[in-house]
């Protein structure tokens, strides 16, 4: 199994798309979710090529001199496959109902430019090296402009002029020029187990610079001073919202800087050097900001972004704690804070369609109107604080026993004050729709999201479950990473 | 037999049509004649690059007196690759030109404009391909006289002075550079480069020398536009009809450049250019403030035109900064950006050019929404834009990657995070038009013309073309860079 | 009045009409006595073109166009060069490098005669046709 | 003597550039550029360039002086009066020349047979003493010039014919003539000089 | 002799500046090509000083001749001139058209046109 | 003699050179400037017997042909302010 094939499905959907294009929208969303189901099945071959231990890899397309362009499948990035063409499915279902039901303008461009930013992400997820994970990663910058600023106001403009500096910022101005850096100091920019940096022979500041060139320069990890772009990019359409902030976009961020710390630097390395301490305090602060502002937030969708620059930065964390466990942890939180963070998301775009509510003061008394939504969304928060029956207890879970085995009881403290804090600003949420009395009078029945996107929420929602008491194939698959 | 008349045919081509132009007169005569004899040019120099690839420097002795007596041309894999690079963005260009003229020169004074333009092919590939030293100066005055007329034809009046401006300009750098040529002479006795390149060993103490270099320097640097001497470039590329500008874009001021390089290289060699003269010191600054601040400067213009003239200049700062790291893989950096940035201006220009053709300005503050109206040109425009800044999968990325890399390499980080920062400021001045023709809704109270309004089919093939060979050039950036590295060898090792 | 008005530029009108003549003649012997003398194509048509710009000050430019017409002069200003060009093209021809005079005859002094000849005879037409119509240009006053 | 010649014409020539430099009257200046032409053309025959004094003669003092009357003709005769002269241009043309002096220190002395530019044995000897084999012509300039380098020259001719349509197709050559106009005398403004034959003879 | 060796390069290069200078710091764009009038010869001049050799005469060949002065500066010069008159014939048509649009050919009103134009 | 010859010329030449600078009248500087070029004829020829290669008479010639064209083109620019134009009647001649 070639990984490139993972590239076919949402490429070759694209002209499709066009073709079809407004006026026979329901050709042209079912060639999508056709093409998503292939992804998937594709995605679900090379699983089990690599849990069976064949080599999955592509030919080398020669971009510079030494350095060519290559995919293969690992581990991390199998998961992040599966994960992503999964939630693509999900997305363009949810998609459907809600595109439609808010009259969005543009709709072709939109499933486009999602369908582009897809195969991005297919490629990043495979990256052989380093080089084809900068160039997929620029791609899923420039592919989701467009989407960010998809209404085309002045404040969708603003956002995706920010979006897009900081982004590119970072990547150009500081992730390029440490791989240029590493592929100097190295001669390869490949992934290898242990890392490739071990053997170049650098002193401890260089490669803490290094490091911090790293966590700073790729912006969409957020860590703190790089973390602006991302409540700013909420004036993005929800389903975008929730691509953004539970698939493509930050979870390449965060998947990124996995990879780099497992196959480039090597957690040995940074667990021996210890250079890791010079940026870790600034990613707790992180971690506690957001949360913070995240309480302040009346904005649903706002709430919603600043957990996600907290949960980002756990995973941040975990990778620069650099032990197996807190790596695994990371890896596994990727996949379990997606199905939390997009059944919150897809529930918020449904009270806005069907209730047209933003705000969560306004959102007293509406579970009697829609249960099923705010049930999942309580689902959700569970899966985002790392409670029982919902999944995100177990990356947790393996984050904190890495900080136990790095030696370091204080970022316990930090994950717990954060889940404090998560509990504290998302279960009030679902607790004050069933709880409180509506301030207006509301009128009887439900008013439920339509049906495709309900079917969504409700995907997600039992996956979220799911993964709870299923976590062990995932687990697995992360066990087959070599670490050294 | 034809084999072996190549370097003569790519110049002797061109040479033949600009009179058999101003002889046909009749527009679309003169264009096919134009057309043909640049495709035959162009067929040449793709046949040239080949033997010169397989077999070694080519040397043509004209009139078959033997080098130095006579004049010779001297072909290794640089200027094999300015040729081709020379003569296939002239005839892509030149394709786009028939329609695009129409806008701005009278269709009576057309054979004078296709004359004009072959007479400046016939001089650009004439500098790049001749191995004596007076007959650049030569060569230079055809092009630049041909391109002071070719700029004059824009349909403003402020084409006219700022054709003007050149020419005073352009005047100082030749005679400075025909002064150049005079101190080497004396100082060696040698017109010929080769021959140059022997005695200038043993005549480098000599002040005489010194002074050549100084002057070549400062010639070559006014006519490629290197940063404090490019005062002439913004106006002349603002106000020259918009199919010459693209020309020019891609092809002048890199032939001036190569011309740099050969001087600096292959005749006085790295070690008295870099290491008696510290070239670098002055030329190095010169650079790096070119760069940034063009790029800053590019920033607040309000037309499109004058923003991406400002940003050729940052660009040839790209190229010089590389230049001066004297290294193989600086010169293959410098080289191989310009190939890269030869195209992709040229694209960039070249769209502008559609939107003038169709909107009739190019003021980037009224393109409101400009992506409904022609969507295939302002596609043009993002994917050549986005080569501009660099992103990944883009010529751009390639150049400066390595850029970045040879700079690095020979320890001078700060160089490279300096480009890095002008792209930054790249990012800002394409980001700023792309977000105004895709998203921006127009203020306009009168309702804009509905439906597509494309540019005719003659100018946008030839733009997809180009940028069919930069999506390629960007995908697999080795191809060029081997071509680069090979043409960087060449420099370096001197003549053999 | 008007007759005095006319006879002021007698004697010149006379001169010049004696000197042109004489002019082109020297021009002519500039042109070919150039391999033996100083001289050339260059200088030849530079004086050749000196005749008609002395005609069309004196006579006016009116009348010296009748004499050489603009479009006669574009096409000579072309075929000046594609005389130069066309040398080297036919040396092309016959087998040599580009203006190779050598294989223009048996003998390389013969055919370095010849192609010298020919390559004088291109730019002392080319000079001679630009040089009147830069006057043209200059002179026609709008 | 001929030392002498040439730095007397030397000076002259000084003499002319700063009348140029100093005179407002457009006219005058270039009246003094032919004159320079001419000097400069003498000064070249002094120094055996007889070729080139025949061209600059012909073409300095005789067709730039024509081509400067007519581009005046066109536009205005005197040049605007400045308070003071740019200062950076006194610095960029002092420092330039002094690097060009300081060029010429060590460079051979006027008229050295042995410089290397004389003694080139594949250029100027050959030139000089071989030419008349190969070529036949007593003429070494015009030998170089058309053979040896004769793809100089073909550029040369190439450069004239470019100067030949740029100037085509700024003026073109024929333009509307002022007697097809009426003239434009207003009543009360005494014309200082006829303007044309028409106005003359009526 | 020696005294005055370097005598001629010097004055040359004094003619030379006065030309750039007037190239440079003239408004008036006749001047201006005046200037460059004054500086191409100038450097022609130069030139012609390299290939001037004492005791020789103009290299026309003739019997009995043994010392000639170098031919090759000559040539280079007379391909030099040519340019020089085709750039002022270029120059000059430029100032006539020039004129004919702006009503001036003072290098600082133009630009006062150009900059009140390009506000309104 | 012919040093002296060349002596006299220069002399002269320097008087007219000073009368073209000095002006004061567009005329005087035409009849300098004139009258500076035959004396430049004059030399060339002189300088053609002293330096011993008198076949240089030519270049004599052509500075006193283009003397001549510079005089009458400079009076008909300053008479007519135009060089092209026709000053005759057809029936002229």
């Amino acid at each position: 199994m070639n990984p490139l094939w993972t590239l076919v499905p949402p490429l070759v959907v694209i002209p499709f798309i066009i073709f079809f294009g407004e006026s026979r929208r329901n050709l042209r969303e079912a060639s999508i979710i056709l093409a998503g189901i292939a992804l998937l099945a594709i995605n679900d071959r090379i699983y089990s090529a690599v849990v069976s231990g064949k080599v999955v890899e592509s030919g080398e397309l020669s971009l510079l001199a030494n350095f060519s362009l290559r995919l293969s499948a690992e581990p991390m990035g199998v998961m992040f496959g599966l994960l992503a063409s999964f939630l693509w499915v999900v997305t363009t279902v949810y998609s459907i109902g809600y595109m439609r039901g808010h009259d969005e303008k543009n709709q072709t461009r939109f499933y486009c430019c999602f369908a582009l930013a897809i195969a991005c992400v297919m490629a990043a997820a495979y990256a052989d090296n380093l080089l084809t994970l900068f160039v997929a990663y620029e791609a899923i910058t420039l592919s989701t402009f467009p989407l960010v600023t998809h209404a085309g106001n002045d404040a969708s403009r603003k956002a995706g002029r920010l979006y897009l500096l900081l982004l590119m910022c970072g990547s150009i101005g500081l992730f390029l020029p440490a791989i240029i850096w590493i592929a100097t100091a190295a001669g390869t920019l490949d992934f290898k187990a242990g890392g490739i940096l071990s053997d170049a022979g650098m002193s401890k500041a260089s490669i803490a610079v290094l490091l911090a060139l790293c966590v700073f320069g790729v912006g969409k990890a957020a860590v703190m001073p790089m973390h602006r772009w991302l409540p700013a990019a909420m004036v993005a359409p929800t389903p975008v919202s929730a691509l953004l902030h539970a698939v493509a976009v930050v979870k390449t961020g965060v998947f990124t800087i996995l990879k780099v710390v497992t196959y480039t630097f090597g957690i040995d390395m940074i667990s021996t050097t210890g250079v890791a301490g010079y940026v870790l305090p600034i990613v707790a602060f992180t971690v506690i900001a957001s949360s913070l502002i995240a309480f302040t937030k009346d904005n649903l969708k706002a709430r919603l972004a600043y957990s996600t620059i907290s949960q980002l930065s756990y995973i941040v964390m975990a990778a620069l704690l650099a032990t197996t466990m807190s790596v695994t942890g990371g890896a596994l939180h990727i996949v379990m804070h997606a199905f939390g963070k997009i059944t919150l998301f897809f529930c918020a775009g449904a009270i806005m369609v069907s209730l047209h509510k933003t705000q969560i003061s306004d959102l007293d008394g509406m579970g009697r109107r829609m249960p099923i939504t705010m049930f999942c969304f309580f689902i959700g928060a569970l899966g985002i604080i790392g409670l029982p029956p919902a999944s995100g207890v177990w990356s947790k879970l393996l984050i904190a026993g890495g900080s136990l085995e790095a030696g370091n009881a204080f970022w316990i403290a930090v994950l717990m004050l954060s889940t404090l804090l998560n509990i504290a600003y998302l279960l009030p949420i679902p607790l004050r729709a069933f709880f409180k009395p509506a301030k207006e009078p509301v009128t009887e029945g439900w008013t439920e999201a339509p049906f495709p996107s309900l079917w969504a929420i409700g995907l997600t929602t039992t996956v979220c479950i799911l993964l709870f008491f299923f976590p062990q194939p995932l687990i697995n698959l992360l066990g087959l990473i070599q670490w050294r | 037999m034809i084999a072996d008349q190549l370097p003569a045919l790519t110049i002797v081509l061109p040479m033949l049509a600009a009179p058999l132009c101003v002889l046909a007169r009749r527009p679309l005569a003169c264009w096919v004649i134009a057309l043909c004899a640049n495709f035959l040019a162009v067929l040449s120099a793709w046949g040239m690059f080949w033997q010169v690839r397989d077999d070694g420097v080519i040397r043509y002795a004209l009139g078959g007196w033997a080098a130095p007596t006579g004049i010779e041309y001297y072909v290794d894999m640089m200027n094999a690759t300015m040729l081709l690079l020379v003569s296939f963005i002239s005839c892509v260009v030149l394709v786009y030109a028939y329609r695009s003229v129409n806008k701005s020169v009278q269709s009576a004074k057309h054979y004078l404009f296709y004359a004009a333009w072959m007479l400046c092919l016939t001089g650009l590939l004439g500098i790049c391909i001749t191995g004596d030293a007076f007959n650049v100066f030569v060569f230079l005055e055809i092009s630049s006289l041909s391109m002071y007329m070719l700029i004059a034809f824009g349909n403003d009046k402020r084409a006219l002075f700022a054709s003007f401006r050149y020419l005073i300009m352009g005047s100082i750098g030749a005679s400075f550079i025909l002064i150049g040529i005079g101190f080497l002479y004396a100082a060696t006795g040698a017109l010929n480069m080769v021959d140059l390149a022997q005695r200038i060993p043993d005549a480098e103490s000599q002040r005489a020398v010194l002074v050549a270099f100084s002057f070549l320097t400062i010639g070559l640097m006014i006519k490629s536009a290197v940063f404090p001497l490019h005062g002439w470039l913004a106006n002349a590329y603002q106000h020259s009809p918009v199919a010459v500008t693209a020309f020019l874009a891609g092809t002048a001021t890199k032939v001036s450049l190569y011309v740099l390089l050969r001087f600096f290289f292959s005749i006085f060699g790295p070690g008295y250019s870099f290491g008696s003269m510290f070239l670098n010191v002055v030329l190095l600054p010169a650079a790096v403030a070119g760069f940034l601040m063009l790029s800053l400067v590019a920033i607040f213009q309000t037309d499109l035109r004058r923003m991406l003239a400002y940003s050729s200049v940052a660009q040839i700062g790209y190229i010089i900064a590389a230049f001066c790291l004297a290294s193989q893989s600086g010169l293959t950096a410098g080289i191989v950006h310009i190939i890269n940035h030869g195209i992709i201006k040229t694209v960039l220009f070249m769209s502008v050019g559609c939107i003038l053709y169709r909107v009739g300005h190019t003021h980037s503050n009224s393109l409101d929404n400009l992506f409904h109206k022609m969507p295939l040109t302002v596609t043009a425009f993002i994917l050549s834009g986005l080569g501009l800044i660099g992103v990944p999968l883009t010529v751009g990325f390639v150049s400066k990657f390595s850029l970045i890399s040879a700079s690095m390499e020979r320890g001078w980080w700060m160089i490279g995070a300096l480009v890095l920062l002008s792209s930054l400021f790249a990012i800002v001045y394409i980001g700023r038009v792309v977000e105004i023709m895709l998203f921006r809704k127009s203020r306009n109270s009168t309702p804009e013309p509905v439906g597509r309004h494309e540019a005719p089919m003659m100018m946008l093939i030839p733009m997809y073309v180009l940028i069919g060979i930069s999506i390629w050039f960007g995908v697999s950036g080795s191809t060029t860079l081997a071509v680069a590295s090979e043409a960087a060898a060449a420099l370096l090792g001197g003549y053999q | 009045m008007k007759l005095y008005e006319r006879q002021r530029h007698r004697v010149l009108q006379i001169v010049t009409k004696l000197i042109i003549p004489f002019v082109m003649l020297f021009a002519l012997y500039v042109q070919f006595h150039g391999d033996y003398g100083p001289g050339g194509g260059f200088q030849a048509g530079v004086i050749f073109a000196s005749a008609f710009i002395l005609h069309g000050l004196i006579f006016g430019l009116q009348r010296t166009r009748q004499v050489i017409t603009p479009t006669a002069l574009r096409i000579l200003m072309a075929l000046g060069v594609l005389i130069y060009l066309g040398t080297g093209i036919y040396s092309m021809l016959l087998g040599g490098n580009l203006l190779d005079y050598n294989v223009f005859a048996h003998d390389g002094k013969h055919g370095q005669h010849w192609g010298i000849f020919a390559v004088e005879l291109g730019v002392g037409v080319t000079v001679t046709a630009v040089m009147i119509s830069l006057f043209y240009s200059f002179a026609s006053k709008r | 003597m001929e030392l002498l010649v040439t730095v007397v014409l030397l000076t002259f020539l000084v003499a002319i550039v700063v009348g140029i430099i100093v005179l407002r009257d457009l006219l005058a200046a270039i009246i003094l550029l032919g004159m320079y032409s001419l000097v400069a053309a003498g000064v070249f025959v002094v120094m055996d360039a007889v070729d080139v004094a025949f061209t600059e003669a012909a073409v300095g003092c005789g067709i730039s002086t024509i081509l400067f009357l007519g581009a005046l003709s066109f536009t205005r005769h005197e040049q605007k009066p400045r308070g003071h002269d740019s200062l950076v241009a006194v610095v960029f043309v002092v420092l330039t020349g002094a690097l060009l002096i300081y060029g010429t220190l060590d460079m051979p002395y006027y008229g050295d047979p042995q410089s290397p530019a004389q003694t080139h044995p594949e250029l100027t000897q050959h030139y000089l003493y071989t030419s008349m084999d190969e070529t036949g012509m007593p003429n070494a300039v015009t030998s170089v010039l058309a053979s040896y380098r004769g793809y100089d020259t073909l550029g040369e001719t190439v450069v004239v014919f470019t100067a030949g349509i740029a100037v085509l197709s700024l003026l073109g050559l024929i333009r509307r003539r002022p007697e097809d106009e009426t003239p434009d005398d207003a009543p009360g403004d005494v014309p200082a000089l006829p303007k044309n034959d028409s106005e003359r003879t009526s | 002799m020696q005294v005055l060796g370097l005598y001629n390069y010097w004055v040359v290069i004094v003619l030379m500046m006065a030309g750039l200078y007037i190239m440079i710091a003239r408004y008036n764009l006749i001047k201006k090509m005046i200037g460059l009038g004054v500086f191409q010869t100038s450097i022609f001049y130069m030139y012609i000083t390299m290939g001037k050799v004492h005791g020789g005469t103009a290299p026309i060949l003739e019997d009995g001749i043994e010392l000639y002065s170098n031919p090759l500066p000559h040539v280079l010069i007379l391909t030099a001139i040519v340019v020089g008159v085709a750039t002022t014939a270029v120059g000059l048509a430029l100032i006539v058209r020039i004129f004919e649009q702006y009503k001036t050919i003072e290098e600082d009103e133009i630009k006062a046109i150009e900059a009140l134009e390009h506000d309104s | 003699m012919f040093v002296v010859i060349t002596l006299a010329l220069l002399v002269t030449m320097l008087l007219t050179l000073i009368r073209a600078l000095m002006g004061p009248t567009i005329f005087d500087r035409i009849l300098a400037v004139n009258s500076f070029g035959t004396k430049t004829v004059l030399l060339i020829a002189v300088f053609g017997f002293l330096t011993g290669r008198p076949d240089f008479v030519d270049i004599a010639l052509v500075y006193s042909l283009i003397n001549y064209i510079g005089t009458i083109a400079v009076l008909k620019f300053f008479e007519y302010d135009d060089l092209g134009s026709g000053a005759y009647q057809e029936d002229d001649f």
